[in-house]
């Protein structure tokens, strides 16, 4: 007969005030099997806890319930304290009396009963428990970062820097992001692309770092210190090793006139170019859609011309598969696109840009070399208009959140513009003015103080143009929601931030979870910002929510560390719930009977073949059997086995009918 | 001396096979499952229209087994036992080939590539009678099928007639027998019964051949067959998949497709 | 008047959608009707069809199977694998009689604490409308008595 | 001499009206789509007169399932709630001869160490009317038993259908005079010239006593494998089987009650002897079907002094590949 402890929390108010938790207590008493049961204001607190110790060594339980939040909050909390008493961690269970009981029920007795069963389930439960030793597997201690703007560059120097190798992966043909696009950054003003651009080169000269631009993950198998990253390295069609960065090929190009997209269609580039004069690598691609050679077969001008003869137009893209322990996410973000803003006339005006266009604009290494010139006609904006949250916090036509940045670049460029257009008029429509961080908002009050940037506190309705010019009809809510009517030369959308393209598809290949707006999901919003779900990937940067420079780079070197983390340790301990093919004495040897259709249901190919032999090696029987360092304990072939041979520890079929039974 | 007998003969002379699974003469006018170990007595042998029992569950049964490498009289639904058999690795081409009876005439299949093709060619839909009754069945109010079904099943006595004339009832370990916990009671209540039925449909659903052994064999005639059936078919009409069409494993409940279409998950 | 009868509701959820989504149901304060016991499984993969049967003849007058969204599965498949299962045992169960009006299947997931309370609430008015289980409850005794 | 009286069939109609309306139930061999079953009985007309039963009567007084007793979990503690047993009286109408003496076969079991409450109470309220058989089929083999189609052993009262239309009722106990009180008419004797229709013809095949010598040197002959390579191992044998006594005590429970059930089982069935370590004294079929055959016809005379078998052949017409007990038993008898 087991000796069960039941332990409830009240925590606080929070189950207390809705279930009567003595009389839990008093029914768990009654439980056959239950030789302890108390109630308490916090178990997870120090007294709790030991509360919970001196029970073990004091009643001799061989098993514990604690009722109290959700096991995915606790369970490891009380299982290390289990332990601590001196039993199995896992001949501890937790009954969800909080999140599935108070907070969802009214106070009653009908809550009281539930809690009663809730309790009840999991004693039945732990009575059924088998003591259970941890998993321990190898950690490959090489990271893997996907993304190569500042979140990964941050990310993968930190990781480098304890000594482990990273392989740094972006998918476009340099490293950067959209930081080395920007032109200052708020709220020092200091240049962007000067703080970026050693931290660029150092990434790529890191001796533990390798990095793969122009490369995409194809696919990712394997588990946490284990993982296998298949990653496309795309036809640059040019040998890096020969080239030199010299550019000839650039000036040669016949094909000149293909819209930048590092200067947001402000200029043009040739078929073969290198995105930016700083990228990193200096090496130049070919756009296979544009270059004159792979649409007519003839050309070959910068073959011709190239000076180390690296062009290799045969050249095809390259599948590698590379063991990695630990993967970063740091995808990163993309700007609402601006067809969404009709009403706005983008598109339709030439002088209606977004946020990204004008930090180009304004850039010392951009198409005006920083004078601000309206795309129009060259001509310099004398009035300016900002529209704040284009897209942000509008449930109706955009994104219901805040996209946190924009008060602070459109505050950041209003500035900019006043500095650069001396006497120009920048006007403001904003909502809220959201400057919370440090020096945030006093770097608003130099727009509005030093800088003379008008606030208009309201939303435009209209962007039309009136015998060539544009004007912005508003209203200023703090006017009595007077409508107001601004003539200017140029409109700048602050435009809402959103996932990356192609972010749901990239979390469903590495299974991470993520939220409605296809940002990837936190483990915790609070207590693991930076973790998934899925053990051995994290999180850095804007993929995971809007959030500006500092944040970024500080929750990079949050992952970082938690990669470092990983990787101090010697091995992997991996929870021991995971499935088990049953082995028993001659003549059965195994209730398995060696169909193995469980084979093709595991997600995970943990299902292997064993062949039982006798003393002369002759085979007797061929059975599954569990890999447990890839098994992850989803049951699936538990479910599928006709025989029940196979069972899954921690939810094994005893237990479950168990819990059952007791319903 | 017709060709089966003369085959036998051939086969067992040459020691090609040691043992023929065949059909004899039975009580009356009935047939029943015969195991030709000589030659001299392949003329107990009959070909008949009495000869419809699926003798593919033999081929997994450790005495017979025991005599050597096996010669099966097979029809149809034998045939493709033999290949979901060899699907689920429980019987290997060195075991058993086939003395298929097709369309009256008796075909040597010593490669399952063999009795693949030929399977490939037979019809495999169910008997019309079935097909019938499965319709009324599934035009009846639910409950209606509840009241059919009890009546039915009220009537089975767990003697497991329909799971050991099973050809892919060839478990060691049923999950009938697994106690530990119990998953269906062993008593043959209505609830045990209907719980007994109900795994055995679930667990041949997508490996069905579609014999209807298990409901001939049935003493008390409960349609057991018409539940292995229902199931098979449900498989069928939505996964494309089938039981017995091959020897390659090709198991619908164990595979999936990310796009299954279903109208009923909220 | 007589007592208005209260249906035993048993939910068989995965650990990594819907039981996620049903704690924050609860860290949202979204209340529903109290009739559900949750038996919290790794995955919908690990939910044996049999699991159902037993709930009903174990004394449930409903039930509820719920995990991860098609594609968001922790373990990238189990969820596939479980549809195909209910999607025969779902024709099977209405072939020998059992009313599906009382088995519930859905995904929930983690992001939708709503979606479940709403979920068992409805699943819960059903049954409760359809009153208790006996058919399925007391064969236990029939053969017997 | 016993009383013997003449039943017509409208007079059977009467008892049967008479047996109900004194709160008793008459069970009898009744068609049942191509079977016969052992169902209730109204009319004269219901009873099928020749020809068995797929599964034996013997559930009247051995049901297939039966519950012996239930408990509550109150607390750690737990109630025990006695069951009684259900003993509906019982009658059982038209059963054939073979049937009847089945009986016997169970009862040496049930009473043979302790006393089974269960089985008692309802053979104490169970009539049995016996009805001679006039046809028989390949698995007959009562006369191979010492028996024969019109035997009159087990029954309360035998029918023998006359030439001249209804039946010779031959009373035989008491209990069966008690019955025939209840057909509420005064009853004619049967006139000593008065013609039976023959009894059906059942050609020994074997005798049992020199079968009984012969097994005690057959334990270990091949003979059992040779004839079970066949046998499935299922158990449709012994469930239809009227002398099967085999069962299994299950407990089925949850958290708050359970109870306990007695439920037919068969040492046909690999379950039957598993032990828990995974070893099985009775691995082979070969071992299981000479267990079947030694335990009916050497066991159970040695020990209990009567046969374990009646010859009625339901076994054989049960089995799904044709295991012929008759013919089986007829090979191990004639062989050296």
């Amino acid at each position: 007969m087991s000796r069960v402890g039941v332990f409830i929390c009240h925590c606080g108010e929070n189950i207390a005030g809705t279930v009567d938790v003595a009389a839990v207590a008093k029914a768990a008493m009654d439980m056959p099997g239950v030789v302890h049961a108390v109630d308490y204001k916090y178990m997870c607190s120090d007294p709790g806890q030991t509360m919970l110790k001196d029970a073990i060594r004091d009643r001799k339980l061989d098993g514990v319930v604690v009722a109290a939040c959700s096991p995915r909050m606790h369970e490891p909390t009380f299982r290390r304290t289990a332990e601590e008493g001196g039993i199995n961690p896992y001949q501890c269970e937790m009954a969800n009396l909080r999140e599935h009981c108070s907070w969802v029920h009214e106070k009653g007795e009908p809550t009281t009963a539930k809690a009663v069963d809730l309790v009840r389930i999991q004693v039945e439960k732990v009575k059924r428990n088998h003591p259970l030793k941890p998993i321990r597997v190898p950690i490959t201690k090489k990271a893997l970062v996907l993304g190569g703007g500042i979140a990964g560059i941050q990310a993968a120097l930190d990781i480098a820097n304890t000594g482990s190798p990273v392989l740094l992966v972006e998918k476009s043909p340099s490293i950067g992001g959209h930081m080395s696009q920007l032109s200052e950054t708020f709220p020092t003003l200091d240049c962007s692309q000067c703080i970026l651009t050693p931290r660029m080169v150092e990434a790529a000269r890191h001796p533990k770092i390798t990095l793969y631009t122009y490369s995409e993950l194809e696919k990712l198998d394997g588990f946490i210190g284990n993982f296998k990253a298949t990653i496309r390295r795309k036809a640059r069609k040019i040998d890096e090793k020969l080239c030199n960065g010299c550019g000839v090929c650039q000036q040669k190009c016949p094909v000149k006139k293909i819209p930048d997209q590092f200067n947001e269609g402000l200029s043009n580039r040739a078929a073969i170019y290198v995105p930016f004069p700083q990228a990193v690598p200096n090496k130049p691609v070919i756009d296979l859609e544009n270059c004159t050679y792979f649409k007519t077969g003839k050309c070959k001008a910068c073959e011709k011309l190239c000076p180390t003869k690296a062009i290799r137009f045969d050249q095809e893209d390259q599948i590698e598969v590379h063991d990695v322990g630990a993967v970063v996410l740091a995808t990163g973000f993309k700007t609402m696109p601006v067809s969404h803003f009709s009403e706005y006339g983008y598109g339709k005006y030439k002088d209606v840009i977004d946020g990204m266009k004008f930090e180009r604009l304004a850039s010392a290494s951009g198409p005006t070399g920083g004078a601000i010139k309206r795309p129009s006609d060259g001509k310099t904006p004398e009035t300016i208009v900002f529209i704040a949250c284009a897209g942000s916090r509008d449930r109706l036509k955009g994104v219901p959140y805040c996209s946190k940045i924009c008060c602070m670049y459109t505050a950041k460029h209003a500035m900019l513009y006043q500095h650069k257009v001396h006497g120009g008029k920048a006007t403001i429509f904003y909502m809220d003015i959201r400057a919370a961080g440090k020096n945030y908002d006093e770097f608003v009050r130099r727009a509005v103080e030093e800088d003379g940037v008008k606030y208009v506190r309201g939303r435009v309705s209209r962007v039309y143009e009136d015998n060539g010019q544009l004007v912005v009809r508003g209203v200023d809510t703090l006017l009595g929601a007077e409508q107001v009517e601004i003539r200017a030369d140029m409109v700048v959308l602050a435009t809402a931030v959103q996932a990356q393209d192609g972010a749901e598809e990239l979390a469903q290949t590495l299974h991470v979870s993520y939220d409605p707006y296809k940002f990837f999901a936190e483990a915790h919003p609070k207590l693991r910002p930076v973790e998934t779900n899925t053990a051995g990937i994290f999180l850095a940067g804007t993929c995971q929510a809007p959030r500006d420079i500092p944040e970024t780079v500080a929750q990079a070197s949050g992952a970082a560390v938690k990669v470092a983390g990983l990787f101090s340790q010697p091995e992997l301990t991996r929870e021991p719930i995971i499935a088990v093919v049953d082995r028993q004495p001659p003549p059965v040897f195994s209730h398995c009977v060696g169909c193995f259709l469980c084979k093709s249901a595991c997600p995970y190919q943990a299902i292997e073949e064993e062949s039982i032999k006798n003393r002369n090696g002759d085979v007797l029987k061929v059975v599954a059997k569990v890999n447990p360092g890839l098994c992850q304990g989803c049951g699936t072939c538990v479910s599928t086995c006709r025989t029940k041979a196979i069972d899954l520890q921690g939810f094994s079929n005893e237990q479950v009918f168990a819990e059952l039974m007791s319903i | 001396m017709d060709a089966l007998t003369s085959k036998a003969k051939e086969l067992l002379t040459a020691g090609t096979v040691k043992v023929v699974i065949g059909y004899g003469k039975g009580t009356g006018e009935s047939r029943r499952p015969i195991f030709v170990r000589a030659a001299e007595r392949a003329g107990e042998l009959v070909v008949d229209a009495g000869c419809v029992q699926n003798l593919a569950t033999y081929l997994t049964k450790a005495e017979v087994r025991a005599l050597g490498r096996m010669a099966i009289v097979a029809v149809p639904s034998t045939l493709r036992s033999m290949l979901q058999l060899a699907a689920e690795k429980q019987l290997r081409e060195e075991n058993a080939l086939a003395l298929a009876i097709i369309d009256g005439d008796i075909r040597e299949l010593a490669t399952f590539d063999a009795i693949e093709e030929a399977v490939a060619t037979v019809p495999d839909a169910i008997g019309e009678a079935d097909q019938k009754m499965i319709d009324k069945l599934t035009a009846m109010s639910v409950g209606e099928r509840r009241a059919f079904w009890a009546a039915e099943l009220g009537r089975c006595v767990k003697c497991y007639a329909c799971r050991s004339s099973c050809p892919m009832c060839y478990c060691e370990r049923c999950t009938m027998d697994c106690n530990r916990p119990q998953w269906i009671p062993v008593a043959s209540h209505a609830l045990g019964n209907l719980e007994y039925h109900m795994v055995r449909a679930m667990h041949l659903a997508g490996r069905c051949v579609q014999c209807g052994t298990c409901g001939a064999a049935c003493p008390v005639g409960i349609p057991v067959h018409l539940l292995t059936f229902f199931a098979e078919q449900t498989v069928r009409r939505q996964f494309g998949q089938k039981g017995g069409a091959n020897a390659k494993l090709d198991y619908a409940m164990s595979t999936f497709k990310p796009d299954d279409k279903e109208t009923f998950i909220r | 008047m007589a007592e208005q009868f209260e249906p035993k509701m048993t939910a068989f959820v995965c650990n990594w959608c819907t039981y996620a989504g049903a704690d924050l149901t609860g860290t949202s304060r979204i209340k529903y009707q109290s009739n559900v016991r949750v038996i919290r499984l790794p995955c919908t993969g690990r939910i044996d069809f049999m699991l159902v049967m037993k709930a009903f003849s174990r004394g449930s007058d409903g039930v509820i199977i719920s995990g991860c969204h098609p594609n968001d599965c922790h373990y990238t498949s189990g969820n596939y694998h479980a549809r195909r299962r209910w999607m025969v045992f779902r024709d099977l169960m209405d072939f020998m009689g059992i009313d599906l009006r009382r088995v519930t299947f859905s995904w929930v997931s983690a992001a939708e604490g709503a979606k479940w309370a709403e979920l068992v609430n409805e699943a819960t008015n059903t049954v409760r409308e359809l009153g208790p289980y006996k058919e399925v409850q007391e064969l236990t005794a029939v053969g017997i008595d | 001499m016993s009383e013997r009286y003449i039943l017509t069939e409208g007079s059977i109609g009467t008892l049967l009206e008479g047996l109900v309306s004194a709160g008793q139930r008459a069970l009898g061999p009744k068609e049942a789509g191509n079977r016969i079953e052992i169902a209730e009985i109204k009319t004269f007309a219901d009873i099928v007169q020749n020809g068995q039963s797929v599964v034996s009567a013997k559930g009247v007084v051995f049901p297939k399932v039966e519950r012996l007793l239930k408990y509550r979990f109150e607390g750690k503690n737990v109630a025990l709630d006695d069951v009684e047993p259900q003993a509906q009286p019982t009658v059982l109408f038209g059963l054939r001869p073979c049937e009847a003496r089945a009986f016997h076969a169970l009862d040496v079991v049930f009473n043979w160490d302790s006393k089974d409450k269960f089985f008692n109470a309802r053979m104490a309220n169970t009539t049995i009317v016996g009805l001679t058989c006039t046809q028989a089929d390949d698995s007959c083999f009562c006369t191979s038993l010492g028996s024969r189609p019109n035997d009159t052993q087990g029954s309360d009262i035998l029918l023998s259908p006359l030439k001249a239309g209804g039946f010779a009722a031959e009373v035989l106990t008491a209990k069966g005079k008690a019955l025939l009180a209840l057909a509420k008419v005064a009853l004619a004797p049967v006139p000593l010239n008065a013609a039976l229709i023959p009894p059906a013809t059942v050609a020994p095949a074997f005798d049992a006593k020199a079968l009984q010598q012969k097994l005690a040197a057959k334990f270990d002959s091949p003979l059992w494998a040779e004839q079970s390579l066949r046998c499935l191992g299922c158990g449709a044998c012994a469930f239809v089987c009227p002398t099967c006594v085999c069962f299994d005590i299950q407990d089925e429970a949850d958290t708050k009650q359970g109870q306990r059930l007695r439920a037919w089982d068969s040492c046909g069935m690999r379950l039957f002897t598993l032990h828990a370590s995974g070893h099985n004294p009775r691995d082979k079929q070969s071992q299981r079907w000479r267990q079947r055959v030694f335990h009916k016809f050497s066991y159970y005379p040695e020990r209990l002094g009567t046969l374990g078998c009646v010859g009625c052949g339901k076994c054989s017409r049960a089995c799904p590949v044709d295991m012929n007990l008759k013919q089986h038993l007829a090979d191990a008898a004639s062989q050296g």
